[in-house]
This record gives structure tokens, sequence and C-alpha cells, in this order.
């Protein structure tokens, strides 16, 4: 019997960043006090999100269990009763304010991170001199100290991953030269990417080329569709091979 | 324009990095006192001939930029590679800055879920950095913002960062749940302007 | 200054290299024929206020440029800043320095943005050398490390960079049914004639 509030949960679900945003949610969604939150209510509605999520099939991360198993015991100590106020008229004996100090906690970073996003727009608006071939141009130079092989190393990951090429292990029987493959890999996963249409496999070498080099690009392209990173299509036993990249699940 | 005003025109043309005040007065052989007052000209000269660039103040130093107004046509032309940030990315990233130098555990315990993912996408946006290992039981890794991170949100100085929010007293409770809004002068535009 | 000129600035501001008429007009939306007239404007414009900056026509393109006056201020900055490298320049460094010897295409396909000008950096800093020509259409030039890169990045011989780790062993047996062994003599050197 899911509510309409339950659905709108729904279609918000991949916004929760954890437990502390969906009861910051459900806090705000029922405009109760946080200092006085009706414990009850409150845990019915999330472990009912919980249910939601199960229901839908989608992993439930752990640390929203814990807060479940949280709220739950919060529940029944507000149950029983009230401890008598002792001698220095310490109070603090609420079963919710640990929970509430957090929240709170969390609560505050809401205007910087709104902040950040902000800028983050504004920032993106603005271009620098040679964006063209740097385009992440927010990256500083590196002194020498910091010149290392490793640096360079470093780099190659780098620019291996933007192009969508992991550092996972690699099948091909390459006992060198494996970076090379790498690299043909990153090569042929920008280009395919770039063309929704999908790129023709005698594209991905200019003619006329070494031998192995056309066998570099065939090794490429079995690595990335093993990898799931692209689909190959042919036609007719001898139509040509039409390589489309697959979404990316990054 | 006088003469050092180009020529200072010139080096933030060329630099392709912030350059702080000592870097553009040894190149000018200049007074570093004198720099501000350099660039406050400059500013001015650009602004007066519609110029569409302009000098911002920037991780640390000056760097001359396009203006917001130019984006779309510079955006059909250059692309940027990197995506914009995650909410658990800004999250983590509110958190560092504000809290650094800072554990892992310690980001945790305030966002309340697992961030070593994001906190490895960050290093490797070199949004932040490790800093350092905190004297304690297993000596875990601290981390704090970068000069990039500056960079990339377009602030001068981290103590640009409006200080962080008190937690939200019994008696003003915010029933619209609207994140509170950040003083509005931090979030425009940081070109050097006023004297 | 109008605004289409102030857009004009700012594309040969942020290109960084001669720009076509050609792609100045897809980029402003604007008539091919208008560009030259841009142009002289944002010439004029720039030369009025006595600005550092000024238009060249080169190469079939134009291109932002400090003028020759200010040559001494750059040096002094230049000589000051040459040990470091930009981002871009090392990625590519970096490229080169693995699959070598590649031409400009080959590493722009890998970086997925245009080199030519870090390339020509690296270059004129003595990092990166020609080797060659490549036995294909074009015959493009091939780029290949030199003694002074060995030098500034500490290696000894260019054999001695960190490889890749690799996470796991691979299978011999692969259940997914790609890629059998490659023809040893494939694994090798690639195929460079040297001019």
């Amino acid at each position: 019997m899911p509510t309409s509030a339950q659905r709108a949960l729904q279609v918000r679900l991949p916004a929760f960043e954890g437990p502390l945003d969906l009861l910051l949610h459900l806090i705000r969604q029922q405009r109760v006090d946080i200092y006085d939150i009706p414990i009850a209510r409150i845990t019915e509605q999330y472990l009912d999100q919980l249910d939601v999520w199960r229901r839908t099939d989608l992993a439930i991360a752990g640390e929203y269990l814990v807060m479940a198993a949280t709220l739950v015991e919060i529940k029944a100590r507000m149950l029983l009763p009230k401890p008598p106020i002792d001698e220095d008229g310490a109070s603090d004996a609420d079963p919710r304010a640990e929970l509430v100090e957090r929240l709170l906690e969390y609560q505050r970073y809401e205007g910087p991170v709104e902040a950040l996003r902000v800028w983050e727009g504004d920032r993106r608006m603005i271009y620098f001199r040679g964006a063209a071939e740097n385009p992440d141009d927010y990256l500083l130079p590196i002194d020498t100290d910091a010149l290392t092989p490793l640096a360079l190393l470093e780099a190659l990951r780098s620019v291996l991953a933007s192009a969508g090429v992991s550092d996972s292990a690699i099948t091909a029987v390459l006992p060198r030269r494996r970076v090379t493959l790498r690299m043909k890999m990153a090569e042929i996963l920008r280009r395919v990417r770039a063309h929704s249409e999908g790129v023709s496999f005698s594209d991905l070498f200019d003619l006329p080329c070494a031998v192995h080099e056309i066998v570099l690009a065939f090794l490429a392209l079995l690595e990335l569709m093993r990898q799931r990173l692209v689909i190959a299509r042919q036609r007719g036993p001898h139509a040509d091979i039409i390589v489309h990249a697959c979404e990316a699940s990054t | 324009m006088s003469d050092l005003v180009a020529a200072c025109e010139c080096l933030l043309f060329v630099a392709g990095e912030p350059l702080a005040d000592a870097e553009v007065a040894s190149a000018l052989h200049c007074e570093r006192d004198d720099v501000q007052c350099l660039m406050e000209e400059l500013s001015k000269a650009l602004d007066a001939r519609g110029s569409g660039l302009h000098v911002l103040r920037i991780a640390g130093g000056y760097q001359l930029a396009t203006r917001q107004a130019h984006a779309a046509v510079l955006a059909r032309y250059f692309a940027r590679s990197a995506s914009r940030l995650s909410r658990a990315a800004l999250e983590t990233a509110a958190i560092v800055a504000y809290q650094q130098p800072v554990t892992l555990p310690e980001i945790e315990a305030i966002r309340g879920v697992s961030t070593s993912g994001v906190v490895k996408t960050l290093l490797d946006r070199r949004l932040l950095a490790e800093v350092g290992r905190k004297r304690a039981a297993g000596r875990p890794i601290l981390y704090g913002t970068t000069p990039e991170f500056l960079h990339y949100f377009g602030l001068a100085d981290i103590d640009d960062l409006p200080s962080l929010p008190e937690p939200e007293q019994p008696s003003q409770i915010d029933h619209a749940g609207a994140p509170a809004a950040m003083p509005n002068e931090a979030t425009g535009d940081r070109a050097v302007e006023e004297s």
C-alpha cells in the first residue's frame, strides 16, 4: 500500500546520501521538530522506505540497516518510564539525543555543499588559456621535485582512466607492451564513444599500416568486448564489423 | 595602459597558472606591494575596453580568464573532460574543507556512510591530498584540500569559505527544509575590482 | 568592443593555437566573411588601449600573442618557471615515454584533445625529439624521449620506467572466449622507419 508520499520518495531515491540524509528528509517532510522527533512515526516511515527499496530489488547499504536497528532501539527505550532527573539536574537521558546531534552536525554542511555546487557551476563557465589542450584547467603545473618516474606512471593512468580504460587485468597474453594495448583500448573507446552510430572496425586503423597494428587493434577490441565496454556487430560473414560503445556504467 | 600594466597583461597571458604577488614582482622588477595596484589598473583597462577577459584572484594568485558571459560560445568549442562532482563528492569535499586535516573515519562519522570510494575519486582528481598521519591508534591518514581545490571552485584562498553555520538551535526550526543559503557575496564573481 | 568582438578575443585566448576563419565562424555562429572584420576590430581595440597583446595572422589563422616589447619580462618569468611542467605536458610526456615512437595523431587519439601546442613546448624544452617518420599515409613524424628526458625524470634508462601493476595474473584459459595468444613476432617493436 504505497502512499503517494512513498511514490514520491521512490522517484527521489538516488538522491539520498545515506541514512542521515533520508532521516532529515522524513523529518522535513513531516514538518516535525528535530529536537522532538516523534520517533515511532519516523521509524515506521524509515522502515517503510527500506521496504520500498527491497521490493524494487535495490541493494540496501549496510548503513541503512544499522540506522534501522538504532531507530528501533530508541523507540523501545522511549517506551520505558523516564528515569528520575538526578541531583545535578542532568536530563540528558533522552534516548534520541545522540541521533539528534548527528543529524544537526550533518545538516550544518548543507549550506556549504550548496555553495560548492554553485561555485563549481560558475567556475565551469570561465576558461583559461590553453584550455583547448588541457580541458581540466584547474590542475596546476607540477614542480620539478615532484616530477619522478612514478609521476609519469600516474599521469599515464589518469589519461587511461579518463578515456575509460581501468586498471583491471588484461587477459590477452602480451608478455610486454601491455601498456600499448591499453593505449589502443583508450583510443578505440574514445572514438567509439564519440560516434553514437558506431565505428567500422577497419576505421580503427589508418591503412596502409603494419600488420601488427591491425593485430593490436583487434586485440584491444576483444579486450574491450570482454570488459563489456563495447559491443561489435557483424551483419554477415564478410561484412564490416561495427563497434558500438556500451552504456557507461561508471 | 601604462607599459608596466601592459607587461603585467602579457605575463598573465603566458603564465597558464595563477601567479603570486612575488612571481609577478620578480618578473616585472617591481615592488611586491605594487602588484595589487597594477592588477587593479589592468582590471580597469580590460573593463574599459569591454574585453572578453578579466583578471581573477584564484588559488593564491592572479590569472587571466574569460568572462562568464562568453561561456556559451566557448562551450561550443572547448569541451571539459571531467564531469561535475556528485553530491557525495561535494559533501565529502565540504567536510574536508572545514575540518582539515581530517581522517576518513571522521568524515564517515559525519556523513553516516562509507566514503572511501568518494575520497579516492577526489584524490584522483587532485581536489584532496594526503597531508599527514594522525597521532592516534593505527596512525590514520589525514586529508586536506589542495590548491587545485581552490582553483576548481574559483576560490582565491581557503579562508574565502564562509564560516560553517552553527548547529541549528531548538528555537529556529527550519520547516521549509531548504538548506540555509550562503552569504551572497561569497557566491559571486571573484574578479579583481575594488581598491 | 562589441560582444562578438569580445567573444572573438575569448576564443583566441582559449585556443592557444592559430584558429582558421572557418573555426571562428562556426564557434561564433557568424559568416566566414565577417571574421576578418571582427579580427580587425579586435586588433584596433587592443591597439587603442595600449594592450600588451595583439592579433597575429599566421599559418592561415589568427592567434593572440604578446608584443615584442615585453619579451624581457617574459624571459625572466620563463627562466624561473622552466622547471615546472603542466599536467597536459606531463600526460603527453608519459604517453610518449611508454608508447614511443609515436605520432601526434596517436597521442591526440589517446588524450582525446588537441595536443600540438603541448608537443611543441616539450620539443622546445628538449624533453622530446623527432625520431623518424611513420610508414603510413602522410608519413607523420614520430616522437620519442631524449637523454634530457631521462635526466629530468631521474631515469638511468628508458626501460626503468615503472610498469603498470597487473592486478591479477590473468588466467590462461579465458572463459569469456576472448583473446588468444598474440603471434610472437607481433609483440615486439613497432614498424619504424628511421629517416
